[in-house]
């Protein structure tokens, strides 16, 4: 078959299932091995950047979704439906963001970094299915780990843990500097 | 430095410092801990009592705070590098590390703001597409699982459970909750003196139900012994002790 | 707005929405007049129809809707057919014995037990016919009850309930005396 067929299967396969769709089965479905299946989709989603198209397709740790530009969002809302989002309070964010950055956590470490047990947050999150448990540690107890999900990726615009935002030591170091320009501001005062 | 009226509600100790320390405008690498602590407890006194659990995660942080405030005024420590250690060190890891993921909150509030402008479409998957239910190859799921397996798997979880409760609590059966003040036991025992003018200390724990009515009772002693109610005296050591009361 | 933006607009539309949409919407969303939103759909079919892409844009009756090619409905089949493999991870494992030892058992039984929500896991063990609805408990709020199924009696080779080897009540006491002495020891260490 040729690329441009290939593309074209690729494209109905992600419009129809609106759903990620993982890099195998897309491999399977058009009878293509994963390398190939990978550069066909990634050539996809230059094409649909340049375009000037509506749509884009993004990766979601090695998972393929279909969704609009998020330019046109303004004159989407106009007539489609706002879809139904979870309000994550500060405390969930907080807690979502240990989670994130260190896992698999179990709920003791979060505990540990908060300062206050974190039952109801993580609980919460996993009710809205952007925290998931990834099994237990082999460790006294066998406490159980904990996990992002692929729709905290899609929730926050990411498509694998290695595009959050960095989390450095040099955030310290800013603190640090902060810390002291606003001790300095004291004594200029 | 007075406290708003109005209290702000926070996460969690370290919340509630981190705001002390913004406040105050000093540096986190060199905490006022005498003036924070005082404000930190200032804070709770004020905070409603309801929620214990809360309430003793802020204790925690105040009897930490106590602790580094009297190591402060002690000569420091030095460790094995022979640098001089500072009791705060571990308090400022900690808060740094709390702020740091409070930071990071924050990006991935913006990264969430962006995300959400971005729509997705129902799956429009032909109807004898979706009826197609993909067979669930049985002997390959179980593999070599057996109901041994299962029984071992089980036997742990419920293992946990029991470790989870407290087996020196739970073998009292019913957990009673018992208040014994110390004034109470006082007056106990000062009316057993009036029925018996001399007893011996063994004779009156005997009469006691629980350890923590023993504990009382020594205590009640103890006390009514430095006010002069009661003297107490003994033959020798070991020998039962002898209580009597003080006839002025 | 550029014409190529309005059409990226229309595309995104009639993407999210999946169903038809009347012109005169898509006329509202892109605030143009309906003569103007028709030819720029028109162009945006003909792009399409040209492009050798796998979707295409139909019109019915005054509105329009975006689908796939009919050419590649042979590869949705091979996609939905595409065998699985299904794995029971640690924890279905550990719900699936949870659900077979104390059957009939409430989701909130099980996450009493687990120590945390597992929703997804029950949810799973039913997918794979391990685990099946029983009826409701009549207790407030009247939640389901989950039992094993005849499949799974089957693949452990299993004539019924009765021949699950039991947890008596013996061995019951015999880990409360494990977990005490592992107290004492620590007491006494």
């Amino acid at each position: 078959m040729e690329i441009k067929k290939l593309e074209a299967v690729i494209e109905a396969i992600l419009f129809t299932m609106g759903e990620s769709v993982e890099l195998e089965r897309l491999a399977y479905a058009i009878e293509q091995d994963k390398e190939t299946t990978k550069k066909l989709v990634y050539n996809l989603i230059q094409k649909y950047e340049s375009d000037n198209r509506g749509l884009k397709i993004i990766e979601l740790d090695g998972a393929f979704q279909m969704c609009t530009k998020s330019d046109y969002y303004e004159y989407l809302i106009r007539i489609a439906k706002e879809p139904k989002r979870h309000v994550l309070t500060d405390v969930l964010l907080e807690t979502l963001s240990i989670i994130a950055y260190k896992q698999p956590i179990t709920k003791m470490e979060i505990e540990k970094i908060r300062g206050v047990s974190s039952d109801h947050a993580v609980n919460k999150l996993i009710e809205y299915n952007l925290v998931v448990e990834l099994g237990r540690l082999d460790a006294p107890g066998r406490p159980l780990l904990f996990g992002t999900t692929e729709e905290f990726l899609r929730s926050f615009g990411v498509h694998s843990l290695e595009d959050l935002p960095t989390l450095n030591s040099e955030q310290l170091e800013e603190f640090k500097v902060q810390a002291e320009e606003e001790i300095q501001l004291k004594l200029d005062v | 430095m007075g406290i708003p009226v109005k209290l702000q509600v926070f996460e969690g100790p370290l919340d509630l410092l981190l705001h002390l320390i913004d406040k105050n405008k000093v540096n986190i690498y060199d905490i006022p801990i005498v003036e924070i602590t005082k404000q930190y407890l200032e804070y709770i006194k004020e905070m409603q009592r309801q929620d214990l659990n809360i309430m003793s995660e802020f204790l925690v942080m105040a009897a930490t705070l106590i602790d580094i405030k009297s190591k402060m005024l002690l000569p420091a420590e030095v460790n094995e590098d022979g640098e001089e250690e500072d009791p705060r060190q571990e308090l400022v890891e900690k808060l740094l590390e709390y702020k740091m993921y409070k930071y990071m909150a924050f990006e991935l509030k913006d990264c969430q703001v962006g995300a959400q402008k971005v729509l997705f479409k129902e799956p429009s998957i032909p109807k004898e597409i979706e009826d197609y239910k993909a067979p669930i190859d049985m002997n390959e799921l179980i593999g070599d699982l057996t109901l041994s397996k299962l029984q071992t798997i089980f036997k742990s979880i419920i293992k946990k459970q029991v470790d989870k409760m407290d087996p020196i609590r739970s073998k009292f059966g019913k957990i009673e909750k018992e208040e014994i003040s110390l004034e109470e036991k006082m007056r106990y025992i000062e009316n057993y003196l009036k029925d018996h003018l001399e007893f011996s200390f063994r004779q009156i724990l005997e009469e006691q139900c629980s350890k923590i009515h023993i504990i009382v009772t020594f205590l009640a002693i103890l006390e009514l012994m430095k006010t002069g109610k009661i003297t107490i005296s003994q033959e020798y050591t070991f020998h039962d002790i002898k209580i009597q009361a003080c006839i002025n």
